[in-house]
Parts: C-alpha cells; structure tokens; sequence
C-alpha cells in the first residue's frame, strides 16, 4: 500500500498500514473484487489504492450520496461537541475519524432487507440505514422521541427494529453472539438477510468475540463481522491489547476469511463489504473485516485523551481524514465541485439546525412512564 | 388445573412431561428451535431432547460449541429474528459465563429498547442437589435471576406444571428460566392431562389446606415440604397449609400472604443458600404484608451459606435442607 | 473508629482516600499488582489509579485487554502463585462476564481444596446510580454476590472507611468485593486518619443513635438515609437511629437487631432492586431475630423492579431512591 | 505423516491425522527439537515417526519410568471402572487413551517448580507429579483422605498444593485464565517457573480460552496452553465444535506458536512440550500444543457413547492405544523385555490392590466438617 504511505508522513501511521500490507501469519494481498478471489481461511489484505471507479460501478449521484452521509455524520458529531460544550448535551460519544469505513460498510449491504448491529460509535453507519439527524438530537438531548430507547439509554445506542438497527446496549461485544444468531434465523427462515455487526480491536479481546465467531463459522452463517480498529480501547493501545497487529488473523481459527482494509478509503471498505455480503449469500459463510481507522476526539466527552496518546499522532491520522479524502477523490473523477459541494453542505447545516431546535423544543419522557415496557403489556 | 382435571389422566414422569411438551410444541410451530450442548445427538445429558433431532434435524435442533455465552448470545439474536428459540444451559452451575447475555441483554431488551424490541426466548435449566453432584453439579442459584428485573423464573414441581408451565414460557414474549429439578427428573411422577393447557405465571398452588401453619417452597422441597407437612401433623394433631409458588418471578404474593393470615405461621423453605435467597425475599414480604396476623416469627429453612454441596454423602447429607430439617423447624415453628 | 480519632484528621474526599491507601498498600507489600482496563496510563476513568503506573511500573500495574472474565481469571491465577492481585472491574454493570471466575472460582477454591489453596483477592468496582449512567452505568447488583458463599463484600460509606475497609480487604486472604459507589468519589469528604487502620469486616457503624425507629442502609443511600432522618426528625419531634451496614458480607447481624429490639421500627433501604435483595435479607433476618419487638411491619424502600436506571433525568428521578422516598416511607412507619 | 497412517487402516483415523500434517491456514512440518526451528506465530506440525531417541536423549531407565507411568494411569483407571459396575465408586472419568500424551507433557516440566493446571482427563499427568495411586482411590471412593478436596469435589477433581497442581473444578476451560495469571507471577516474582493447562478442543470453544491466550500473548508469558483433541465434546463432534481442522491454528491470532503433534507418540509430546517450556523459560513467551488423541470410553461412567460414535471408529483408535504402542517401540528400542515388563505390571498391580484396600477401608469425612473452610478460619 505505498501510495498510501507516501501521502502520510507520520511514522506511526506509516508503520500501522505497513502491519495491515504484511500480517503476521503471512497475509497476501490482492485486488478488488475479492470474489475474483478464492477465499479460503486466511488473512487478504485489500489494497485498493487508487481505488478503479470501474471496479467499483458507482454513478456520481450515488457517489455524492455516499459522500453526504459522511458529510451528515460529521456535522452532527461536531455539533452534539459544541451542545456539550454549552452544557446542553449531558454526553457525546464521537465517531469522527470511522464515517468512511461505516458508511462504505452499510452502503454496500441491502437496506430492503439486510440487518445491522452496531456499537456505539455507529452513528453514519446507522445514518445510511435510515437514522435522521433528528433522531439523532433526541436522542443527545434525552428526549422522550428519541427512537432507539425513549431517551432511557445514553446517546449513541442505536436502534430501532423498523430500520432492522438491532437495540444496542453499553456492555462491549454482546451484539456479536446476536448477529450471529440474526445470520442463523436468516438462514434457517431462507430470507436472504446478511447481518452485519460491528465492534472495536478491544471488543475483539472479549470472549463473546470469540463463541460468536466459532459458532458462525460451523454453520457457514451469513455475517460480517466488522471490526473498526482505531489502535486504542479508551487509553489501552493496540500493543496491550493484542500481541498481533491485525484482528483479521483471528479469522483462521474460526474457518473463513479476514480481510484488512484501509478504513480511511470509503470504495475500498465498499468493495471488500460487498464482497463479503455476496459471499454470505451465496452461502459460503461468514467474513471478518478489519477497517484500520483512527478516532480524532477522547473516548467519549468524559475521557480526556491527552494521558494516553500525544496531539503529535491525533495531527497526523487527521491528515488522513475520511472527509477529506474522499471529498479529493471524487473531486478527481468529477463527482463533486465547488457548486455540488456547497448545496450538500447548505442542505446538512439545515438539517443538523432543524434536528436540534426540535430536540430543544421537545418534551422529556414522563416520568410515570418510567416502570413501563419491563415485559409485555397486556 | 383443578383435581377433576387431573383424575383418569395418564401418569407421566417429571422428565417425559417437559420431553413430550417440547415434542408437541415444536411440531406445532415450526419457529422454534432447540440449542444447547447434547442436544441433539446424543438427546441431552439427561435424554430431555431425545428423539428431537431425529425428528426435526439439525438445523431446528443445533448442537451447540461448549460456550454458554456463545449459546444464549446467538440465541437472543435468533429470538430478535423471527424465532423462538429454546436454549438449554446443561446444568444451572454452568449458567455463569452466559449471565452478561441473560441479564444484561436478553433481561433488558425490551426495557432498552422502550418496547420497540423484545426477546422471546426460554432457557432450559437442570438444577438443584441431592444427586452427588458435588459443588458444581447441584447449584440452585434461582435468586440471582428473581432479583434481575425483565426475566421470569419458573419452577415446576409436579409432572403437570412442568407441561402447563413449559407451554406458558414457549408461548411468552420475554425471556423465561424454566428450572427443571433434576433430581425429580425419574423421581417423580403423576397425571398429565392429554392436549394443550397453559399454566399461567404468577400462580402459586396450594399443595395441601391447613390452618396452624403454612409451608411456602417450590421445585424438589415441596416434595419434602409435603413428607414433613405430614409427619409433624400426625403427631402434633395439627393441620399445615403448603403452598408450591411455582413461579418465582413473577411471585403469587396474595396467595402466600391470604394463607399466611389465615394460619399465623410460616416456613419458608428453599434449597438453595439461604442469604438473598427466595426465602428471604418470602419472609420479607409476609411479614411487611401479614405483620398483624402473625402469631410467631417467620422462619426460614435455607441451605448453609457453605459453597457446597460437598460430593461424599454424609457431607451432602449435613448440608442439604430435607424434610427432617424441614420438620425439626416445623416442630418449633407450631410449639411457639 | 470512634469520632475522637476522626476528630482533626485531614479531610479527604472518597476518591482521595481509595488511592492513598492503594498507593501506601502497594508501597507496603511488593506481592501487591492492580490490574483492569484503563489503570494504568490513563489512572482508571474515575482516576482511582492515578500515579500508580508512574511509580510502581507496568509490570505491577497493568492494563489489560478488554476481557473482564480474563481479567478476573488471571487474577485468581496470579493469588495462587503468590501476588495479592487488586483487580479493578470498570462498572459493577460490567462484571456479568467475570461471574463465572468469581462465583465458581475464586468463591469456591478455598473450600473445594478442603483448605489447601486459598484466593487472596481483592475487586474493586465503582457502582450505583444518580450519575446520568441510564441502564449500564449505574447499576447495583451487590446482592448476587452475598448470596454467593465464600465472598466477602463491603461498601464504605465514608472516606475514612474507605480506607480502613481497603486495607482489611488486601490483607484478607478470601476474595473480596469492594464496592465504590462512584457518585461518593467527589461528592462525599470527610476526616480520614492518618497511619495504618483496619476496619474490620462484620461490623456495621451506628450513624447516628435514636429511639423512635431505625434506619438500614449501605453506600450512598446511608447519606440520603441520614437527610431524611434529619428532616422527618424535625418535623415530628422524633429521634431515628441510623445504621451503615459498611460490610454486607459477613452482615453485622447483632447490631442491626438490637438497635430495631430498642426501637422497634425498622427501614430497610437499598438502591438496588428490591426482589431477593440486601433489603429482603435484612428484613427477613430482623423478622425472625426481632419478631417479639416489632411495633410496625419492617419495611423496605428500594428500587422498582424495572431494568433501570433510564437516562433522562426525569425518569431517572422516578427510579432512583433518594431522601424524599425515604422520607416518605419514614413518616409513615413512624405513624403506624 | 505417511508412516503413521499406514499403521492406521481406518479412513476416520487416517483423515484426522492427515489434518494434523496439513492445517488449513498453512502449516508447516518441521523436525524436532523445536528450537532448533525459528519460532513465530503459525502452526507447525510436529512430525516424529518414528521417534529418533538420539534427538530424545533419554536413558533405558527413564523410558520404562514413563512406561510405567503410563501403565501405572491406565490401570487405575481399569479398575475404577470396575469398582463403578460393581456399585462401589459412584462416579469415574476416564483417561484412556490420552495417558502418553499426559505423561510426555508432564514430564517434560521441572517437576521442582512448575506449576500444573489440570483438566479431568488428567489422571495420568497428575500421576507424573506425584499423585499417588492411594490418593486417586481415596478420592474415587469419596474419602475424607482425598488430598484434592476431602472428598468434597467429584473425583477427578486433581488438586494439590504440596505438588503444584492447582485445585480443578467442573466448569470447562477456567483453569486456562488461571494458567496465565500463574505465569504472570512466576514472571513477575521471577520464580523461572512455566506454567502447563490442559483443555479439551471442546474447552477451546469458551470464551476464556480466548481471552486467557490473548492476555498471555501481550505479556509473552511463561505457559504452555495444553489441548487434548479427542475429537468429541461429550456427543458433540469436532466438525460442529469449530470449521477447522486444528485447535493449534488459533495460536497465530495471539501472536505465538500453535503445535500439532500426535498424542499416541509420547516421545513425540515430550519432545514438542519440553521445546515449548524451553521457550517459555527463554522469556519468548506462551506456546499451544494440540495433541491429537482419542477417549476410548464414554465421556463419564454416566454417559453412553453408543448414541454418538459407532463401535467401529473406537475400535479402529484402539488400535492406535498408546500405552501397546509405547510398549512396542520400547521393546524395539530394547529398553523393554518381557521380563523387566512383568515385573513393572506386577508392581503396579499391588500398588492398585494396596490403594484400592486402603480406600475401602478409610473413613468417609466427617459430617460436622461440612461447613468448615468457606474462609480463612482464626
Ligand atoms: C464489558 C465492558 N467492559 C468495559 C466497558 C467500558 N468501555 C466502554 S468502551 C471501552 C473501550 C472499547 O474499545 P474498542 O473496543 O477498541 O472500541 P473503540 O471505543 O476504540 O471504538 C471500554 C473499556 C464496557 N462498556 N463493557
Ligand atoms: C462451562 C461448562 N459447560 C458444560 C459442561 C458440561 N461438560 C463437562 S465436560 C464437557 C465436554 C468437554 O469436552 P472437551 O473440552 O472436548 O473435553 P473432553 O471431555 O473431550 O476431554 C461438557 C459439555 C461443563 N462442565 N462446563
Ligand atoms: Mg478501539
Ligand atoms: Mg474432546
């Protein structure tokens, strides 16, 4: 992945693509599609660099509506920030840095019928499976329509059973044994759904990691497992947390692929997911896709990231920003302008303006509701 | 389900009534899967499921990897997508590893979620001691799952129950611990009435009327409740209510509390250690809900806080409550 | 402890004096590590740990993989080859996967061996609830661990009792949890005596004396407890006796039944869910210990049996137990 | 590994054993002893056959040791069997079968100082470390002179201070987390210990095999993940238990070496195991050895195997009974004669007898102990 290299001049940055090109157990590396590939266990490195439109047969209009949801994420993300800051938002959980690597991942899925569980830092992920931004402020600012849980969760625990969002909860990897539970009951019922489910490098350290993916690779089930390895599980680095440089290489020991992507490359994510999901649905089984990103903000607007990593490295992996990036790439290829770009842009500001004054202006839960919905109500 | 019912019924073991339960029931709806370790192959530890594979194949009766968690995971994503899956852990001791996924996933999904999801799923337990099992084959742990909110927790003592009450989890749209005593497993045995009936949760059983004292106890002790009840009313000439909860969560507390100011004494009795236990929960409940009717302390008949039970039988014997522990109790509970 | 000996003691807040005492017991004893998720570079997200890393290293203080069975599990591995392990598990709502290694483990190893290998082990855990934490930030499931024999438990109340209850806890050579109600950290401060003390397990600590009821809690509900008493105190012209449990297990039976014995009114609090909690085995013990004493029906104020606590500040509000609901149960026990 | 098939007619058989020789993610075969191999994560296969005894370098004496070591377990176990038909021991687990694979483990370690994690198949590793045949019965028949637990805990419950083998329970696997926190301190305190933990492939399901593997990778410590593959976890068969062929593949996803090697070939574990310790006691960290062996009777004396594997498939492993092969190539070798034979089953016959006697006659634990020993006692 050279060219990668070259347009980032931090060591770290560089060492960590370097651990995705070459993996330990001897990784190889070929090109998109992977289902030109004969995938058997073992661990592929997708490089994708520059990615080839070809290949990837997505139209401008569809390539500017994936560069929206981004877009959409991002803006809504630095503005949950800025309500904290003004101590009108209790808790931001921030996904910037992972937009790209979610949106590539659930663009490439059916959204008629396919089924997401995501983790906590899934907002442009959940965004592309028909999450609105006003969904999104109820939920920060606590209010009674917030959809995922009527404000009884803390923001960013998506969900909502229309939108086939699986109810996400705060313990770390529980949502990976469900979808391979959702991939068994797909199978079993022949509706053709893939589940996808996604977690960090350090949910990947948890055992339930460990049964999800044993048990999904005996029955050959039709799941993603996405892992989005940002290199720290709050202050925990990446060298503390495994003694191997891919969670891909993990994909051995359960008997299908891992594939390492570079996360920051929106069509790369894109190509290799929907690889995967083919592959699931011909029935060939479960993939592990590892999306090497980085998270720009602290863990949470609790945490404070200045004890564990140095603003050196968070400058250096915000050269590689999934925003801009892609924003030069479709730029290159004609798919966004200065024009194009300032009605996507005029078009979220409003929406992420209008979500939060209808936050601000709606209603708490009631507080008699508080002992409702324990079990069925009759 | 009153006695009329269950005269002239065909008599069935505990065990061939939860196994001819699950049979009817999954031919009767084809979204039911059974998972566990054993389960299929080799018809369960105990032979609960046996036959079921043979009968519905591999795909609706999965013979799970050796991962508790692992099974009630993927089995709270089954329920989340269109099944209904009936889980079995092999033994309650080995329930730890999956408690995350009970009680913090499938407990709380609905609550989480504010009703837009739910977890239909029943989990299939052997528990309880008596069997040389040793410390970890004769665990009964009920309390731990009655204290978390969003379960429910069932605990059939009779043959008939074990149907009804079976029929009622399958059926129920939240999670269900469906507690099977293994010891009453061959043990006990009595009328199952032929075609489908529910037992609904929430409704404890009156064993037996009485009015000097009322036993409250529920899997194997109503068993040894009702021995006791017995013998002590043969000798002191008295007469002793006891009562099966049956269900644990949600708990029958108008009838315990209606008995117990109808008869001023009770014995709460319960296999299992006794601190934070079921007992306590009882005796805190009557004596908030029948303080004025009571002519002597509530007592309690529980396991030792030992972590046993121990493997050689004298020692399993000292720690495991029965009816002569339950009666030496009754004894003074009546004198007082 | 007697207020003499707090008296003119430097001030420390919660947090304060937790991490003293674990930067002077680990100055004390090199077998001593602390290990869990975020102890070491980042100091524990509450920063418990912090400075530790920096001066006893990484190989006394490590932070591990997200793996809280693992965590445990190594724990236990690390007690049985001669280290004084000083686990940290982030949340109490977070433990659920270390179940297993902690209830069918470290619990069980002293007493399975018949004496022959013990578990020195110490759990640290923040719990409770009133921090905006919603559903898995806030919980206190506590009673699942006393139900649990070979455990012992405790939750200080007070700095000063941190500390001594810390250090009892090290220099146990039985697993115990220590349980930090996380809203006390920065909240709470108060007079922490300098050099070493203990504060021995089993043994509650009477807040305050009074004659007209008495009041049972632990953690931060002794706090709210304390507010309540005062205000209904006032306003009613009564005096209430108020009891931090400090150690739930062993549970100080004798002092929580002779205060009710010389009041005769007994409230039972816990943040907890009620169902077979802290609460009910309080109540049930003074039920059958105090039975001839009792001029009301003892009674428990805990929280609903609701999968909480939610998120939003007004149902949080609805959930939580604080001074006013046990103002509330209060006053109407002292008119009963 | 041709020459180990050919011994072997049946298919089952020889199909498993050509698993071990090729693992699906690229296994390697190399020649004994281990260190003379560098050493990354990936699997290799241990192939020893027939067993050079100039590489093994162990004396006449020392052979027939292990020879009766070997012999010693297996008539134990016969006789427990016979003692459960006859209604005398309630309750037995049998290690028929993986008694070479134990003994050339356990023998491997510094019996001065290392520390043992056992399973309950362990019987005859146990014995290597000083268990005695009085102590097995004492247990099997629930005495009070149990050393594991009083005759608290199920036979096969092995545990013993004085000899460094660590208290077992029932639960599966969390002896394995156990496993690394004792390398932690004997690292940390520098006791140059290693520790060794046995599981079943079953075992390797659970969650904490994970989490434990991964957490001695990042610290590199000194143990020895032990797994004794018999290919059924009570019924369930290997093929749904995981969708690969080797437990010993999942080494590389923590970053250290997994080794397959033959369990019937005792010379064969011994030589991979003392490499493995070697390499842990070098500070290069923790090593999963896969043996591949087979339980010759049910799973537990309340189990029947009938209903899960034909008569043929046992048959055809009895075939391979390592105590008859280890037997055969010590004669080949000359370090065992008939009569140096007779008078090593001799001895063992009285000791069984003599244990066996001891135990029927020993008190059974007193009741009022019952509740002793839930904490330190003052
Ligand atoms: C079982 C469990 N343990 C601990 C926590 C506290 N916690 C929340 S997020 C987190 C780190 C997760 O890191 P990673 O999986 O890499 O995801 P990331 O936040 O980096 O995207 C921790 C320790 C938790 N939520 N659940
Ligand atoms: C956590 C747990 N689940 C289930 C059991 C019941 N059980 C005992 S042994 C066993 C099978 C173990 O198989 P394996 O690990 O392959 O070891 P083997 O018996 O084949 O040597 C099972 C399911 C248990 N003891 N612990
Ligand atoms: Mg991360
Ligand atoms: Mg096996």
């Amino acid at each position: 992945m050279a060219t990668e290299v070259t347009r980032v001049p931090d060591e770290a940055v560089k060492r960590a693509f370097e651990a995705g090109a070459v993996s330990r157990n001897g990784a190889i590396s070929v090109h998109m599609p992977l289902d030109h590939v004969d995938v058997g266990a073992g661990t592929i490195t997708a490089a994708v660099t520059p990615p080839s439109m070809g290949d990837v047969g997505l139209s401008h209009a569809t390539l500017r509506e994936l560069y929206s949801f981004v877009a959409l994420a991002r803006a809504l993300d630095e503005r949950m920030w800025q309500l904290n800051r003004a101590g009108r938002a209790p808790f931001v959980v921030s996904g910037q840095g992972h937009e790209a690597a979610q949106v590539g991942a659930a663009f490439a899925l059916d959204r008629s019928k396919d089924v997401v569980l995501p983790y906590y830092r899934d907002l442009a992920l959940s965004l592309v499976f028909g999450l609105t931004a006003r969904d999104v402020m109820m939920s920060a600012l606590a209010r009674a329509a917030d959809p995922a849980s009527g404000a009884r969760q803390m923001p960013a625990h998506y969900g909502s059973a229309k939108l086939r969002i699986i109810t996400s909860s705060s313990p770390v990897s529980t949502q990976i044994p469900h979808a391979t539970g959702v991939a068994y009951a797909a199978k079993l019922r022949g509706t053709g759904q893939v589940s996808l489910t996604c977690f960090g490098e350090g949910g990947a350290s948890k055992g339930d990691f460990h049964e999800a993916c044993n048990f999904a690779g005996v029955h050959k089930l039709p799941v993603i497992f996405f892992c989005e390895n940002n290199r720290y599980a709050i202050s925990v680095p990446l060298e503390r947390q495994m003694a191997i440089d891919n969670v891909a290489d993990r994909a051995a020991g359960y008997g299908f692929p891992g594939v390492i992507v570079d996360g920051t490359d929106l069509l790369a994510v894109y190509q290799v997911v929907k690889a995967a999901a083919d592959r699931a649905r011909r029935g060939d089984g479960p993939t592990l896709v590892e999306a090497k990103v980085y998270r720009f903000h602290p863990h949470t607007s609790d945490d404070d990231d200045r004890a564990y990593r140095s603003p050196d490295e968070v400058k250096a992996w915000r050269a590689r920003d999934p925003l801009a990036l892609f924003e030069a790439r479709l730029r290159e290829v004609g798919a966004l302008d200065d024009e194009s770009l300032a009605e996507i842009r005029t078009r979220i500001t409003g929406e992420v303006d209008a979500a939060t004054e209808a936050a601000e202006q709606a209603p708490f839960p009631d507080p008699v509701t508080f002992d409702r919905h324990v079990y069925a109500e009759r | 389900m009153d006695d009329a019912e269950l005269d002239g019924a065909p008599r069935k073991s505990f065990i061939e009534a939860i196994h001819d339960t699950l049979l009817e029931e999954m031919r009767a709806d084809e979204r039911t899967v059974v998972l566990g370790e054993d389960v299929g192959r080799r018809g369960g530890v105990f032979r609960v499921t046996a036959g079921l594979l043979e009968e519905f194949g591999e795909e609706r009766v999965i013979d799970t990897p050796l991962a508790e968690s692992g099974i009630i995971g993927s089995a709270i994503g089954m329920a989340l997508n269109g099944l209904r899956p009936i889980a079995e852990i092999q033994f309650l001791d080995f329930i730890h590893s999956a408690m995350d996924q009970i009680m913090n996933e499938a407990a709380r999904i609905r609550y989480r979620s504010n009703n837009d999801f739910c977890c239909p799923l029943v989990i299939r337990v052997p528990f309880g001691g008596g069997v040389h099992g040793a410390l970890y084959h004769s665990q009964s742990i009920e309390a731990v799952f009655v204290h978390t909110p969003g379960l429910k927790v069932v605990t059939p003592a009779t043959p008939a129950d074990a149907k009804g009450l079976l029929r009622t989890a399958i059926h129920d749209d939240d999670p269900v611990l469906y507690l099977e005593h293994k010891k009453m497993y061959r043990l006990i045995k009595g009328p199952v009435p032929e075609g489908v009936y529910d037992v609904p949760f929430g409704q404890a059983r009156v064993v037996q009327e009485g009015t000097d004292a009322t036993i409250i106890a529920y899997g194997m002790m109503v068993h040894e409740a009702r021995q006791a009840a017995t013998e002590v009313a043969r000798e002191t000439g008295t007469s002793i209510e006891v009562i099966d909860l049956r269900s644990l969560k949600p708990l029958d507390e108008a009838t315990v509390v209606d008995s117990v100011k109808k008869t001023g004494k009770a014995l709460v009795v319960t296999e299992a250690n006794g601190l934070c236990s079921v007992a306590s929960e009882v005796a805190a409940l009557i004596g908030e809900e029948a303080f004025a009717y009571l002519d002597a302390p509530v007592t309690r008949v529980t396991a030792p806080d030992v972590p046993a039970m121990p493997f050689s039988p004298p020692l399993e014997h000292a720690f495991m409550v029965d009816a002569e522990k339950i009666g030496a109790a009754l004894r003074r509970l009546i004198a007082f």
